[in-house]
């Protein structure tokens, strides 16, 4: 029987993934998608305390983030996109131009 | 006379704001004009005031945010008066005897301005305005020292800035804590220096508040060990510079004790009293050898100065009225004195470009003049009897005696000191013959010098001889605060030396 | 299916006008773009502020009841202020496009549109009290000011947009994490319901709510850039054009303070004492290690940043003490703040000059600075006015906000923490001194006044006339301010 | 009579102002005249209230308030009664004789006229100082008589050892009027005021350490003024001034201020007589100690200035014993012919074009006989040879000492007496007798123009006759100075006076016979009680050595140690460590993405990681 409990290990563990993610890729587009893990190991948290609960809130906000994580992927692409046509690089170490 | 106060203090600010206007050729003379219709003000102040009332005088009062109790309170009494005058005479005079022309239109604006804060902190009974006034003083002060300064004054104006700042940063918090003590006591906030008066602060508080005021103050004075910004600044600010922070801007702190620690903080003072009077004489001693060991004419003066500041802070924890009108007599004194030796070294700095005293020697055959009024300050800056550095310091003195004879006879060895510095540089600058070539065709003073040292010599004078019109009008306030340190002490020991410093008999 | 009935009159939708009345602004906007071509960015500039007038009266005059829209919406004391303020900033902020050189994004009617959208985000994050709405409200914001930085079209603006995006993307993370926890330990996503949910359970597991409470902080420590959650702070303002980086040094963390407030209020007034030790720790740090990091800067649009950075810390401290006074001072303080900042970083922008003539990288390194006394008198008087008043020096404006804020320490028996304030204003004056030494006692390394002139304009010196006779003269407005702020605040329960 | 006592007291001040308009030019005969007839009117006026004291009685004026603070009220008040009249006329009459002289002395002098200026600058502050009536307004004149005395001594301040000495002179004396201040505080303290009626009158109610205590601080300041061991340096260096000031200044009037301030306090001294008896044996020691050192000494004017301090330790010795007015008397007559001897020797260096090693003068007697028989009668003054001023006044002092029974201060003072004579008549007769070294020199001596010798003959003359008025002077200080009386036998008096003659007499004959044969062999003065005394006992190479150079390396140690390196330091450091964090913190900012997200995440797990094992109690 999979309980709320192993909904939300998934949920840590997507997380942590993520979260790992967030911190080793260089690759900007990489770092992007670690992002998305992060909100969609949230997003499962979200739907299985909702049914947990019976309440419908956290699949709405589940929704939300949902819509959210599509707007970011769209801004966080077109600056990805504006950086490789000037860098010709993705790699997130080219971008030290700023520090100190 | 209603407002008179207001004037005083923004009459510099606005005559700066519109010397923005004035053309270059001509600001030295807008300068000069406004310090003296401002010193003209102050005066009027004097005449007007009734040297018989004790309170203060000239009420100006407006509630700001009356909400978190901050007014707009203005009130002069015998102990302001004085160094009010002071700011405005000294003012007055280093504009007078003002040599620089490089951007001097930008100089004279920031010297109304400090103007401006010096008498604000004089006359303001606010503390958050008082604070505000304390910390604006620094900013022109800062523009002076670090615009026209020597070699390094960098260095040296950013170090007065951040030293002092640092110092009164902890004061607001001490502010503030009494703000809220008094609003606790009575539920109504104020931060009225009167209402502040009427308010017994706990044991224990009075300890912290102490504290925290003591650092804001004994960083501008400056005492011992929080000193070192001093010879900095003096070294490297310009004359005029250097003038009004010795004057001036070093009484603001020995001002605040007078006015804020004491009278608020009667138990804490007598607490801490042994232990201030033992930095007091370090101050004393230490900045005298210090003085002696000085190469620079401009730091001789400038160690005096806290050597001289020692005996002020001890006068004034002498908790009696002798001891306390005779410091604040001595700041006016040192005010007089110490600006016009700077401003005698910054006559020999514009002819030689040099404060090196080896640099010097047989002055005294090719500039008599200038000997002689060096002389003459140079003796009342020891303390000589009729002269305006006696009168202070031996009241002062008297008044500690009270207190500690052995702390007293430590402190007196600053005249023995004071007056081997004082002699050996003397003797150094002054003396024996003209050894170096540059020295044989010095011009003696000229016209604008004299007239800017005349006034102060003839000060130095009148005052050691006839120092009584202020004293009694200093000693009337001296004592309504005295009454009042009595009323408020919690600690029966406070109220036993208060007691005792008052009265006459059984000491040994 | 069961018919879902709701009454109009029940959703209270004028609270939701003057978010309503942006969006439609914004997406007319970009309409009227399509049609029109070549709109001049004066017109765009008025529109805009035109109606963020409009969103200013509609918040002004709602009197309805604070619950609205499916209690969605909160509009109490400190949402009113809050908007106000944003409102208000956004208003004098926005002009600054229309400085003497034209820069790409001022041009385009979508900067305008991402502009009013963005208000609306931050609207969205005060008015409520719903995780789900503030997410939105933060997510929208953020997005719209991401591309915004990016419009500026520098190679350095882009970097700060994506060092910005990555960050407000781990820390969105963070946010909608922190929420599952809530929500997974209440069952709700209303603030108020789940402080009543965790008294009903006495606050246990503790563990849970503490790992809630600390992705919260993570993800409004972004925003208002906590340590060590500030490192963006610097490098996006750097890339920004100075008007949006003095905006960003504003408005997205009034709206953070706001929701910050809500949140932790709650969980520190509840006797949670881990939070407040850690708040504690946080606010110190990030005050202390903004400015020690600050003194070493050589660029002054890098210092302001951090400036701002230990701003915020005093802002975290007001949140910390948490009485109606520092929450009222916290708001004053933020609105002395902005209106010092925004002539600060007017007067960057107006003395912004196409190339970097001082410094390969730096726009604004303080030898820029040096001796601009000799050469422009007025302009090195102001931007000195200026920067001592951001040191708290009185009587400028943001002195009697860290005055009120330090008595509200003391007022709440945070002696410490005022004394950590206060030495860190001491430390904090360096760096400000510093650029005040470099124009009033260095000696000029340019002799030609107009390198430091070429984008001045009239609005632009309009504006700073504004803000700096409010930051000379803050004296007078601190009394109303602060009995309009009072009350807010306190009939708004914090 | 007030208007006599304010013409007495301000004559000299509007004096010295007046020749101080013309200070910086070149010389101007009338400044010296001026000054002169105003120091005389001085004198005269003086004179007048001395005849008005003796008939009417004390005079007391209070002219107005200076300090008033609290309980402290110090007027300018001035008294001229019994004993301030006698210092006035010694000091106005000394005075108008040392300016006159000096008109001829610094006749060629380029500051002639700063000279009168400040000379009588001198006599005005020596004026206030003997006719205050209170301690502040004495301590006043105590200060002034310092600073001419300071401006005097250096007054040819291009010469390196004239400043020098008179910054030491200054800075000797202030170490003692520290002292006295304390005193005076104490005073105030106890008593309330520092009017010397009211003190006092209230003396007597005091606990007897307290005015034990005030009469030691008291006379720590008599002992700077008047010069006593240990404090006695600065007189001899003091020579460096021109030699009238030497006459007036360190001989006649300044120097027995200190004697000056224990009689004024006699009612204080006798209520404590260990302490007086203190004051009488450093006294004689110091008369004893003095005269030892003029032994030996080649300088002219310095064996006048030891026998000076000699004759300041007798004084003392009287004044310590309670017999303040012999202390007194001696102060007196001791005024006329020290002067008197100060004044010859100046026109001896006049002569000798500033010549001062006597060994290089000898057989002067034939170009200058004026100034050779009036340093004569004045060293005969001196020794106390009967019928001369000195003998009545100095056999008085060794009268006392042995009436109080204190044979051992007599026996040192019997002792001094027989070396003042040897030693004044060591100096007559190397400068005046025995053979012409000058010659060898080759100066050609001349006597002084004879309106100096004519204004020395008053001198002269009060060197002679002015013990004659002993009675009438007893008789008159007596009324305010208590009665001294003696109490041994006639017969042994007549002793007394008969060996003390003698062994002045032996001093004398046995100087005369020594430097008619051309004085002691050089193998003396190889000796170690030669280079004892001739190095002054070495105390000014012990102070130079143990106090200056040590004090001079602490206070460069203290600025450049301890100043700069560790208070100064210490504040700098404090802000660079709070720099040097900054620059540390900096690297926090490393411009990488994966750094910023990092610190992100790591501070999440930090505080993860503490709320699991931080737990605070509420």
């Amino acid at each position: 029987m999979i309980t709320l409990t192993h909904y939300l290990i998934l949920t840590g563990l997507l997380f942590a993934i993520g979260l790992v993610g967030v911190m080793r890729r260089t690759n900007l587009l990489m770092l992007f998608f670690s992002t998305e893990i992060l909100l969609n190991a949230v997003n499962i948290g979200f739907v299985a305390v909702s049914k947990y609960y019976g309440d419908f809130t956290g699949q709405m906000f589940a929704f939300f983030i949902i819509a959210v994580a599509a707007s970011e992927v769209a801004v966080g692409l077109g600056l990805l996109i504006l950086w490789y046509k000037r860098n010709g690089s993705v790699d997130l170490n080219s971008l030290q131009m700023m520090k100190g | 006379m209603e407002h008179i106060l207001s004037l005083l203090v923004f009459f510099p600010a606005v005559a700066g704001l519109l010397g923005f206007l004035v053309a270059k050729e001509s600001i030295r003379a807008y300068g000069i004009s406004v310090s003296v219709i401002e010193f003209c003000l102050s005066l009027i102040l004097w005449i007007g005031f009734d040297s018989a009332n004790a309170g203060y005088q000239f009420v100006e009062y407006y509630a700001f945010i009356p909400s978190y109790g901050m007014s707009y309170y203005l009130g002069v009494d015998g102990i302001s008066l004085f160094l009010v005058i002071l700011s405005t005479f000294i003012t007055m005079i280093a504009l007078i005897g003002l040599s620089i022309e490089k951007d001097i239109k930008n100089l004279i604006i920031s010297v109304l301005f400090l103007e401006m804060t010096m008498v604000g902190v004089f006359l303001i009974l606010d503390v958050i305005w008082f604070y505000a006034f304390w910390e604006l003083s620094l900013v022109p002060m800062l523009y002076i020292i670090g615009g026209w300064g020597g070699e390094r004054r960098m260095y040296a104006a950013i170090k007065f800035f951040l030293y002092t700042f640092a110092g009164s940063v902890l004061m607001l918090v001490g502010i503030l804590y009494m703000g809220f003590l008094y609003y606790e006591a009575t539920g109504i906030w104020s931060f009225a220096l009167p209402d502040w008066y009427l308010l017994q602060v706990p044991f224990k508080a009075q300890l912290w508040l102490f504290g925290a005021f003591f650092l804001g103050f004994a960083i501008k004075v400056p005492m011992f060990p929080f000193h070192t910004w001093l010879p900095y600044a003096h070294g490297q600010a310009p004359t005029i510079g250097s003038v009004i922070l010795a004057a001036v801007l070093l009484k603001m702190g020995s001002y605040g004790f007078v006015r804020f620690s004491l009278p608020l903080f009667p138990d804490a003072t007598v607490y801490f009293l042994i232990p201030v009077a033992i930095i007091c004489i370090i101050m004393v001693i230490y900045a005298a050898m210090i003085a002696y060991a000085q190469e620079d004419m401009k730091q001789v003066i400038a160690y005096s100065s806290i050597s001289h500041m020692g005996i002020v802070i001890l006068g004034t924890f002498a908790m009696n009225a002798e001891g306390i009108t005779g410091s604040i007599f001595l700041m006016l004194s040192h005010g007089i004195v110490s600006g016009a030796l700077f401003m005698l070294v910054g006559v020999i700095y514009d002819r030689r470009h040099t404060k090196m005293i080896r640099d010097f020697g047989g002055l005294a055959q090719v500039m008599p003049n200038f000997a002689t009024v060096y002389g003459i300050m140079l003796m009342a800056s020891v303390g000589l009897p009729l002269t305006v550095g006696f009168v202070g310091e031996f009241l002062s003195l008297v008044g500690f005696y009270r207190i500690s004879w052995i702390l007293t006879l430590l402190a007196g060895t600053g005249i023995i000191l004071g007056a081997v510095y004082m002699l050996v540089l003397y003797k150094k600058s002054f003396f024996g013959q003209v050894v170096h070539e540059e020295n044989r065709s010095l011009k003696d003073l000229n016209a604008k010098e004299l007239s800017a040292l005349i006034p102060l010599v003839l000060l130095v004078a009148i005052l050691g001889i006839y120092p009584k019109p202020l004293l009694s009008t200093i000693d009337m306030s001296v004592q309504k605060m005295l009454v009042l340190m009595d009323q408020k002490a919690i600690e029966p020991a406070t109220k036993e030396l208060i007691m005792k410093a008052n009265s006459i008999g059984g000491t040994h | 299916m069961e018919t879902i009935s709701i009454d109009v009159a029940s959703l209270n939708l004028p609270a939701l006008l003057p978010m309503a009345i942006l969006a439609l602004g914004a997406l007319g906007l970009i309409c009227v773009d399509l049609v029109v071509k070549g709109l001049n960015r004066s017109f765009l500039t008025m529109i805009t502020i035109l109606f963020i007038l409009l969103d200013l009266g509609a918040v002004i005059g709602y009197n309805g009841p604070s619950r609205a829209f499916f209690d969605v919406l909160l509009v109490d004391g400190i949402a009113l202020i809050a908007q106000v303020i944003i409102l208000v900033a956004s208003a004098i902020f926005l002009p600054l496009s229309l400085s003497h050189r034209h820069f790409r994004e001022f041009e385009m009617a979508e900067f305008y549109a991402l502009f009013m959208f963005m208000i609306v985000g931050f609207q969205c994050m005060v008015v409520s009290d719903n995780l789900i709405l503030i997410f939105i409200g933060l997510e929208t914001s953020s997005l719209a000011l991401y591309t915004m930085i990016a419009m500026h079209n520098r190679a350095k603006a882009f970097e700060a947009a994506i060092k910005y995006f990555t960050m407000g993307a781990l820390a969105a993370g963070f946010y909608a994490l922190s929420a599952l926890i809530f929500y997974a330990m209440t069952g709700s996503v209303e603030i108020y319901q789940i402080e009543q949910a965790l008294q009903a359970r006495n606050f246990e597991p503790l563990v849970g709510i503490l790992a809630g409470t600390i992705f919260m902080l993570g993800a409004l420590g972004f925003k208002l850039s906590l340590v060590p959650s500030h490192t963006w702070t610097p490098d996006v303002y750097e890339g920004s054009s100075a008007p949006l980086a003095g905006y960003m040094s504003v408005v997205p963390k009034i709206a953070g303070f706001v929701v910050a407030m809500r949140l932790f209020e709650m969980l520190v007034y509840s006797g949670v004492v881990w939070l407040e030790h850690i708040l504690y720790a946080a606010v110190v740090l990030t005050m202390t290690l903004a400015n020690i990091t600050a003194l070493v800067q050589e660029d002054v649009k890098r210092m302001l940043a951090f400036s701002s950075i230990s701003h915020a810390g005093f802002m975290m401290a007001a949140i910390l003490i948490g009485t109606t006074q520092s929450n009222t001072a916290l708001f004053l303080y933020w609105t002395l703040f902005m209106f010092t900042n925004l002539g600060a970083f007017t007067m960057l922008w107006i003395v912004r000059h196409r190339k970097n003539l001082w410094d390969e990288r730096y726009q604004h390194p303080y030898t820029k600075f040096s001796g601009l006394v000799k050469l422009m008198p007025a302009t090195a008087t102001i931007m000195g006015i200026f920067m001592f008043a951001l040191a708290g020096m009185p009587p400028f404006s943001v002195f009697w906000g860290k005055l009120y804020l330090i008595s509200a320490a003391i007022n709440s028996e945070y002696i410490y923490l005022a004394v950590i304030i206060a030495l860190n204003s001491a430390i904090a004056v360096y760096y400000y001194m510093k650029l005040a030494v470099y124009m009033f006692l260095k000696e000029p390394v340019m002799s030609d006044a107009t390198l430091y002139a070429t984008n001045a304009s009239t609005p632009l010196k309009v504006i700073v006339g504004v803000s700096v006779m409010i930051t000379v003269f803050a004296i007078i407005f601190v009394e109303p301010l602060l009995n309009i702020l009072t009350k807010y605040v306190s009939a708004s329960g914090f | 009579m007030e208007k006599y006592l304010y013409t007495a007291l301000f004559a000299p001040l509007v004096s010295s102002l007046f020749v101080a308009l013309f200070a910086s030019r070149p010389k101007m005969l009338f400044t010296g005249v001026i000054a002169s007839i105003l120091i005389a009117i001085s004198m005269v006026s003086s004179f007048v209230l001395l005849i008005d004291v003796n008939t009417h009685g004390a005079l007391h004026v209070n002219m107005m308030d200076w300090i008033v603070a609290g309980n402290l009220y110090i007027p300018f008040g001035f008294v001229v009664d019994e004993v301030s009249v006698i210092m006035m006329v010694t000091v106005t009459l000394v005075s108008t004789v040392v300016h006159i002289y000096s008109i001829g002395y610094m006749d060629h002098d380029k500051s002639f006229n700063r000279f009168f200026s400040y000379l009588s600058a001198f006599v005005f502050s020596m004026m206030i100082l003997v006719m205050s009536d209170n301690f502040v307004g004495l301590f006043i004149g105590w200060e002034g008589v310092g600073l001419c005395s300071w401006l005097l001594i250096g007054f040819w301040y291009h010469k390196h050892s004239a400043s020098w000495a008179a910054n030491e002179a200054f800075i000797m004396n202030r170490i003692a009027d520290l002292g006295m201040l304390m005193g005076l505080f104490l005073i105030y303290w106890n008593v309330g005021s520092l009017q010397y009626e009211e003190v006092f009158a209230t003396l007597k109610d005091l606990d007897s350490v307290v005015v034990a205590t005030i009469g030691i601080f008291l006379f720590i300041g008599a002992m700077g003024k008047s010069a006593q061991f240990p404090l006695h340096t600065w007189l001899a260096d003091a020579m460096e001034g021109p030699t009238p000031v030497s006459a007036l200044i360190h001989a006649a009037t300044m120097v027995t201020a200190g004697v000056y301030l224990v009689i004024r306090c006699g009612e204080l001294y006798s209520m404590i007589p260990d302490v007086g008896f203190a004051i009488a044996s450093l006294g004689a020691f110091v008369a004893l100690f003095a005269a030892s050192m003029a032994l030996v000494n080649n300088d002219l004017k310095r064996i006048i200035a030891y026998s000076t301090l000699s004759q300041l330790g007798y004084m003392f010795v009287a004044a310590g014993l309670g017999a303040y007015w012999i202390a007194l008397f001696h102060l007196m007559t001791h005024a006329f012919f020290k002067s008197l001897l100060f004044l010859g020797a100046g026109n001896v260096m006049h002569a000798m074009h500033d010549e001062l090693n006597i060994k290089k003068m000898g057989g002067l007697y034939g170009s200058m006989k004026a100034t050779a028989i009036l340093m004569s009668v004045a060293s005969v003054a001196l020794a106390g040879i009967y019928p001369l001023a000195g003998f009545f006044s100095k056999d008085k002092i060794l009268e006392v000492a042995f009436n109080e029974g204190a044979y051992f201060l007599w026996f040192a003072l019997f002792i001094g007496a027989g070396l003042t004579a040897f030693y004044s008549f060591r100096l007559v007769m190397l400068v005046f007798f025995g053979e012409k070294e000058y010659i060898k020199h080759g100066f050609h001596p001349h006597e002084a123009q004879p309106f100096v010798i004519y204004a020395l003959l008053p001198l002269g003359l009060l060197a002679v006759i002015a013990g004659w008025f002993e009675h009438q002077f007893e008789g008159f200080t007596t009324r305010l100075l208590a009665r001294y009386e003696i109490h041994i036998s006639h017969g042994i008096e007549i002793v007394l006076i008969g060996a003390t003659l003698c062994i002045a007499v032996g001093g004398i004959a046995f100087a005369i016979y020594k430097y008619q044969r051309g004085g002691f062999s050089k193998t003396w003065e190889e000796g170690f009680f030669y280079k004892l005394l001739s190095n002054q006992y070495y105390i000014p190479k012990v102070y130079e050595l143990y106090i200056m150079r040590p004090f001079t390396m602490l206070s460069q140690f203290v600025w450049q140690k301890i100043d700069m390196k560790v208070v100064d330091f210490t504040v700098d450091s404090i802000a660079r460590t709070i720099y040097k964090t900054g620059e540390k913190s900096r690297k926090m900012q490393s411009g990488n993405l994966s750094d910023m997200l990092r610190w992100m995440v790591v501070g999440m797990v930090v505080l993860l990681v503490l709320a699991l094992f931080y737990r605070p109690m509420a």
